[in-house]
């Protein structure tokens, strides 16, 4: 018996049902992605040119794409105008490639976004300065985008179409159970403009659990759903700070194993990285053994749609290993394509 | 960094990497019980349903004039107390030093003291946390022989022996007993004490007697660390002693042994036995004129309320008149005096507490002294004495400060 | 800078190459380094830089850049960094919202949170109620208390909040934003966090807690990727040393990443618009304009300069800071 | 359809909770002839549902059930029930109302005591009202201590009809949350939530009650003396903003906030988790205050022209405020304004009776 009612989850995120733009869309890719799961960012175009989505991104020399600087930012080595005018560069950007959607890859971008739009609409002063800044240092114009949307946003909003393409769904091939999956959101969507800009709000985001129930499986809502995954920019990435990070980690782990999940998805590229290898590292230091696979959701759907493991997906580069997954849902895999052995 | 696990640094090159440990308080069935469980072994406890956390008890508490990361709060021991999260193992159950300025300002007058006593009987008699060794080394020496060092309890007069003073021959109903307290019995500063203050009785012309080698440790200490068990005993041994040799008035000099001997010792209607701090005999004296006074201490003189006297009993003004009338000292006052002057950190247990220098409540008090320009600190208490001059030992900047008894200072201006 | 050595050092050689592409080399070769560094005037330095990294061969996949792996993260590379932003920042070079920023250095911290846009956005009112603390992954381990942040700024006084911004406990912070959706008053504690720290780096206050100065090697880290690569992370940054917390199969991943990232269609080091890519020249160039203009390259000189007087105080040379504030704490 | 002929009434009470109930029989006292208007199916309000009221838990349905039954003793007094007003005209002698059942009445005057609404607990999201089944309302938590009520007045887990003993009570639940667009306090949620803990600890002294507030509002002459006595059963009042609920597998409620007076944060599991939900102006207070074109206040609630001078008149002759509409009131002091608007009504009708 589920200890609490489907219904009433239901009603409470389709309270905050967001306008997601069906076209147009500017895609800005993230730096963690491109660090640790670069197949996260190469699935996306082939999945919009699968859909049939118009979508640009840009490489031109004199156009190239720059990260959106929100590490440093939240790192607390950028000044918010020196974001500010990072972030309205690529809006520009995204103007002249005549796309009016930004769409990132990365929920902190996201957010960044969404924290600059909300700036320069409420501060005429600043939005003044930024705008003649831009043009006098590079010529662009500053356009405040009027809908924002992440990645995720256009999987969701085309969950059911991309479901008509795949070959598998998130169920468990022996038994014909759905898979219970927990979603793992990301704060910057979900936490810093809720009402605005997430897809069923802060605390039953429905982003992640809405893909995940359209293609077969059973949302998971454990104690610590919503907690941080602990990676704090200067937390994870400074030796002696990593102590909180894993202890996040560890937390969520601790809540969400009586629930028995099969998998995690995520939808920000730091959670993805620290709640898929800090298990590594809590396992060495407690000795428990979670390994509950972790994916993005741009690696679900890659799967399921019967990409290639790992010549596509690329899930060896998990330190959580994705195959019995993949055996659960039944999902054939050549272990030779593989890029290293196990250790 | 509150931490556990291993030591992941050396995979990460940095000094100490650990899973940081979770701090959050537990709100739960767990901490109801043992809540449950302090209510029922204490009735004293449920006064401490009257607070309402204002907190002025905590900004009165001068144990929040210590540079110290966590220093001690009533208000906060309070609420976790009501909560069940209370650690009765950690150190911070003996920081408190019984001063009584919490519970002279609480407006609920809930008596933090009491609790803390209720408190600490849990963990020294039934065994619920942790006693600091000093302390149970002396509350074991006490117990057995009747003083905290494990001396012999034949040294405690001994020492009398030596002296000049002749007993004065005298009718038994006009002589009056002193009671020396441990530390005047024991410890040689607290002795020069007493012989002062035997000295002026005897100049007063006041025939008195020491009680004898049977006396024993008053408990105030004992009972302030929550060994209620041998409180009672002590008690009633003094109790039999006094009454055996048919004590009258017996004078103490010290507060802890008056407040415990006069307000806890129960005495019934028909003994009646009189004590009296020594304090106020001297007060008397001074204001009948009994001796005749040179200018011989010259110089600023600043007093130290101990806070039994000032806190507990209230008796304030008597000695700033016998330091006023004496004629070759200026009078000065410190930033905190009278009711609200500052503990020396030696009640309740904390004489026989190991502080770390730095961190020490005479240290405050000291540069609190220090700052009037006072050549002299008076006090009236053998436990101000000796923390006070602890404190100033080996610290350049305290040299010029002499601390004594009041009556030390009274006996260096008469002319004999 | 001090007088050189002798001028014309053979700096092409193999050997030199070597050394400054080490990662990690001991205390003698990282002297060494440092005196070589320090002979070298700043166009020389920054010439070898740009030809080391420009060295292209041709290969079966494309353009290959040999030297970019090592250059990343080095002694060499911050070096440069330093040399090229210092004429950016010199007096009458500064940029306007500089220029707002070095104003605001003199001014009392409580101005700053007047009127610092971050600051006057995160705080109206606190009532001290302490749903941000509540689900704060950072309060749960460390010693930290977003509301009795809140509460002391709110206090306004400046005693208070020096103190505040000269020790670790703003630097606990998660900038995850779980508080700003619980607050009942539509504060923002993670973004008032977020301005105190930016206070502290202006004020210089921070090389004075363990997790403050930290930001040196931020600065250089995240700073360096940004100066050179255009992007706050890169993907040789994780180095398998560095994060053995990864464990074996992130090392064994790492070792194959350039076969991997070509593989699933990401772009190492080469052109293209996807993950991995190399940034061109002239994208690079208008991103470094917008950062000066921004104030980001003044903010580094800060932190610079803080650094450079803690090091020489503690009498190090700045690798040797850089290397100790990244581990200790 | 055809015009029947008005009916006519002295005075129109709109709502017969207590406060209408009140109103109508002190204008009766003095002479004066009432209709109340209620738009439910019986008269007696929210009141009649709650079987204890602070502070001195008497019976607030004994309350009621005394007040309806001099109401229909009374002849000067006449009821409608399931009746709202649908137009309103003025006229020479008061107002000209219309209503859903297509009546026609004629009145003198018109007083509004039609009280509050409860807060919908399901739009504070982060204590999953609505989802998880052990997160209760504090009027649910009534019906569970009362012995009329669907438990027969045994404290159930809704998730599994196993008795509750470790309860959580939550307060300020959609109070002082500018979040959520009521900054204001309902000032009586201190109150019944500390009562409903008492009832709890009187009846099973083994239970745990743990309350969760920001600040203890118990302002009214005996509250803060019933604050203490719950402190003295062992209610635990942790000061803190519970900041999210979450679900365990046995349906077991986890609550997150910070103990603000140790600044630290706990956590807590419970049985049962009850929200003192804060009141709202009644549903249709926007549509009320079109209909009788009167002012409401940024919070929702009624504002009379002058709250010192004359706290019961509107901007319009004639219409009157009485009770929770103008914010949240305790029981007794609802009946007061009963009493004072009914002199203010007499006097009115007394200077306009022509």
């Amino acid at each position: 018996m589920n200890p609490y009612h489907l219904a009433g989850r239901e009603s409470t995120w389709q309270k905050h049902i967001k306008d997601i733009p069906v076209d147009n869309y500017f895609l800005t890719l993230s730096c963690i992605l491109g660090s640790f799961y670069p197949a996260s960012e190469t699935m996306v175009p082939k999945v919009f040119d699968l859909l049939g989505l118009r979508w640009a991104t840009t490489h031109t020399s004199h156009n190239g794409w720059s990260c959106c600087t929100a590490i440093g930012y939240h790192g607390d080595i950028m000044p918010i105008e020196a974001t500010l005018l990072t972030v309205a560069r690529l809006w520009a950007l995204a103007q002249e490639a005549g796309m009016e959607v930004i769409t990132p890859t990365c929920v902190t971008s996201f957010g960044t976004y969404c924290e600059c739009q909300e700036l320069l609409e409420q501060e005429p002063e600043l939005r003044g300065r930024i705008a003649r800044l831009l043009k006098d240092t590079c010529g662009r114009k500053l356009v405040i985008p009027r809908r924002l949307a992440h990645v995720s946003d256009v999987y969701y909003q085309h969950r059911e179409r991309l479901a008509g393409h795949f070959q598998y769904r998130l169920i468990e091939a022996a038994t014909g159970r759905p898979l219970r999956v927990v979603d793992h959101i990301g704060c910057h969507y979900a936490k810093l403009f809720p009402q605005r800009h997430a897809v069923g709000g802060s605390e039953y985001c429905d982003v992640l659990a809405g893909m995940v129930r359209t293609w077969g499986g059973e949302n998971v809502d454990y104690p610590e759903r919503r907690h941080c995954c602990g990676m704090g920019f200067r937390q994870c990435m400074i030796p002696p700070n990593r102590g909180a990070t894993m202890a996040s980690v560890h937390k969520k782990l601790k809540s969400m194993a009586p629930f028995k999940p099969d998998l995690i998805v995520t939808n920000c590229p730091g959670c993805q990285v620290f709640m898929d290898k800090e298990q590594w590292a809590v396992h060495e230091m407690t000795g428990e053994k979670y390994f509950i696979p972790v994916i993005t959701y741009q690696e679900l759907a890659g799967i399921l749609l019967g990409w290639d493991p790992y010549e596509v997906v690329g899930i060896d580069f998990h330190t959580v290993p994705v195959e019995p997954l993949l055996d659960k849902i039944g999902i054939p895999y050549d272990r030779e394509k593989s890029w290293h052995r196990e250790p | 960094m509150a931490a556990s696990g291993i030591d992941y640094g050396w995979r990460l090159q940095g000094k100490t990497v650990r899973l940081c440990a979770d701090r959050s308080l537990m709100a739960d069935e767990s901490a109801h019980q043992m809540e449950k469980a302090l209510r029922q072994m204490s009735m004293e406890y449920y006064v401490l349903d009257r607070c309402m956390q204002c907190g002025i008890c905590s900004s009165a508490c001068p144990q929040g004039l210590l540079h110290d990361d966590a220093p001690f709060s009533p208000r906060n021991f309070i609420q976790r107390a009501r909560l069940g999260l209370l650690n009765l193992s950690e150190d911070e159950l003996w920081k408190c030093t019984h001063c009584g300025h919490c519970q002279m300002m609480c407006p609920y007058e809930i008596p933090f003291l009491e609790v803390m006593i209720s408190l600490r009987n849990l963990v020294v008699e039934q065994g619920a946390g942790h006693v600091p060794v000093s302390i149970r080394s002396a509350l074991a020496s006490i117990a057995s022989g009747g003083n905290p060092w494990k001396a012999d309890a034949a040294q405690r007069v001994a020492w009398l022996q030596g002296l000049d003073i002749p007993p004065v021959a005298c009718e038994p109903a006009r002589k009056v007993h002193l009671f020396l307290g441990c530390l005047a019995g024991y410890d040689p500063r607290a002795r020069r004490t007493a012989q002062t203050a035997m000295r002026l009785l005897h100049l007063a012309g006041v025939p008195f007697e020491v009680l004898a080698d049977e006396e024993v440790c008053c408990g105030d200490s004992v009972r302030r660390v929550g060994d209620l068990a041998t409180f009672a005993r002590l008690k009633q041994t003094n109790k039999r002693i006094m009454l055996s040799k048919g004590v009258h008035t017996i004078y103490t000099l010290s507060p802890h042994c008056y407040e415990s001997i006069q307000t806890l010792y129960g005495w019934e209607e028909n003994q009646a036995v009189r004590v009296m701090p020594f304090l106020k005999l001297l007060f008397q004296w001074m204001v009948d004129g009994v001796f005749a006074l040179t200018d011989a201490p010259r110089g600023r003189v600043t007093y130290h309320d101990p806070c039994f006297f000032s806190k507990h009993q209230g008796l304030v003004d008597e000695p700033r008149q016998i330091l006023k009338g004496l004629p070759g000292l200026e009078y000065v006052e410190m930033e905190h005096h009278g009711r609200k002057s500052l503990c020396c950190g030696g009640g309740g247990g904390g004489f026989w507490r190991d502080v770390a220098k730095g961190r020490r409540l005479a240290e405050v008090r000291l540069d609190e002294a220090l700052a009037t320009g006072a050549d002299y600190v008076a006090t009236s208490c053998p436990y101000c004495l000796a923390m006070l001059e602890d404190a100033s030992k080996g610290d350049e900047r305290y040299a010029k400060l002499e601390i004594l008894d009041i009556g030390e200072l009274v006996w260096k201006g008469v002319r004999p | 800078m001090r007088q050189t050595e002798h001028m014309s050092i053979e700096y092409d050689t193999q050997s030199f190459l070597d050394l400054i592409t080490r990662r990690n080399p001991d205390d003698a070769a990282w002297r060494d380094l440092r005196r070589r560094l320090d002979a070298m005037s700043d166009a020389e330095l920054t010439d070898l830089y740009y030809r080391l990294r420009d060295a292209c061969q041709v290969s079966e996949q494309g353009l290959v850049y040999p030297n970019i792996q090592n250059l990343h993260a080095t002694p060499f590379e911050r070096e440069k960094d330093r040399r090229e932003q210092r004429p950016l920042v010199e007096q009458d070079s500064l940029s306007e919202v500089a220029c707002w920023y070095r104003e605001a250095r003199d001014k009392s911290c409580v101005w700053w949170l007047e009127n610092h846009v971050i600051a006057r956005h995160a705080l109206s009112s606190c009532m001290n109620c302490g749903a941000c603390t509540a689900l704060c992954p950072a309060a749960e381990f460390n010693e930290f208390n977003p509301r009795a942040i809140m509460s002391l700024v709110q206090e306004k006084d400046e005693t208070s909040i020096v103190e505040l911004l000269k020790s670790d406990t703003i630097w606990f912070c998660h900038q995850c934003g779980s508080c700003k959706t619980k607050c009942p008053r539509q504060n923002s504690p993670f973004g008032m966090i977020s301005s105190l720290r930016q206070l502290s780096q202006l004020k210089g206050y921070h090389v004075q807690s363990i997790r403050g100065r930290q930001q040196y090697f931020a600065r250089h880290f995240w700073g360096g990727n940004l100066w050179n690569r255009a992007c706050t992370l890169y993907f040789r940054n994780p180095d398998p040393e560095r994060h053995k917390d990864f464990g074996p199969r992130f090392a064994a991943y790492f070792r194959a990443k350039e076969e991997y990232l070509r593989r699933i269609g990401a772009q190492p080091d080469m052109e293209g618009h996807l993950s991995g890519r190399k940034v061109a020249p002239e994208t690079l160039e208008e991103l470094r304009k917008l950062w000066t203009a921004g104030g980001a390259v003044y903010f580094w000189s800060l932190i610079e300069e803080a650094a450079a007087r803690q090091a020489a105080q503690a009498g190090m040379t700045i690798d040797e800071y850089h290397n100790h504030v990244m581990s200790e704490g | 359809m055809s015009q029947a002929a008005a009916e006519k009434h002295t005075v129109m009470v709109v709502g017969g909770g207590v406060t209408g109930l009140g109103i109508a029989l002190a204008l009766d006292g003095l002479g004066i002839e009432t209709l109340i208007l209620e738009k439910g199916p019986s008269l007696g309000g929210k009141v009649k549902d709650y079987d204890k009221i602070f502070p001195d838990f008497v019976s607030g349905r004994d309350i009621v059930n005394e007040l309806i039954a001099r109401v229909e003793r009374v002849p000067r007094i006449s009821c409608r029930t399931g009746t709202v007003m649908a137009g309103l005209k003025e006229t020479d002698t008061g107002y000209a109302v219309s209503t859903n059942d297509h009546q026609r009445l004629e009145v003198g005057a018109i007083v509004l005591a039609s009280g509050f609404e409860v807060f919908d607990a399901r739009l504070q999201e982060e204590y999953g009202y609505g989802i998880y089944p052990n997160v209760i309302n504090g009027p649910e938590l009534e019906s569970y201590l009362d012995p009329h009520g669907p438990t027969g007045g045994r404290l159930l887990r809704p998730f599994d009809g196993k008795p509750a003993r470790r309860v959580a009570i939550i307060f300020c639940v959609g109070s002082r949350s500018k979040r959520l667009g009521n900054p204001y306090c309902s000032r009586i949620c201190c109150s019944y939530s500390t009562k409903q803990a008492i009832e709890i600890m009187e009846r099973d002294p083994g239970a745990g009650v743990t309350c969760f507030y920001m600040d203890i509002r118990t302002y009214g002459r005996g509250f803060e003396e019933m604050y203490q006595y719950a402190q003295n059963l062992g209610v635990k009042y942790i000061r803190g903003r519970v900041s999210e609920c979450s679900v365990l597998p046995e349906g077991d409620i986890q609550v997150r906030a910070e103990n603000t007076l140790l600044g630290k944060p706990v956590q807590g599991v419970f049985d049962l988790v009850s929200l003192s939900v804060g009141m709202m102006p009644c549903a249709d207070a926007a549509c009320l205050a079109d209909l009788l074109g009167i002012e409401r206040g940024k919070d929702g609630f009624f504002s009379g022209v002058d709250q010192y001078r004359a706290p019961h008149d509107t901007r319009r002759e004639g219409i009157f405020l009485a009770g929770s509409v103008t914010g949240l009131k305790p029981i007794h002091d609802c009946l007061n304004e009963a009493l004072s608007v009914a002199g203010r009504v007499a006097a009115y009708l007394n200077n306009h009776a022509g």
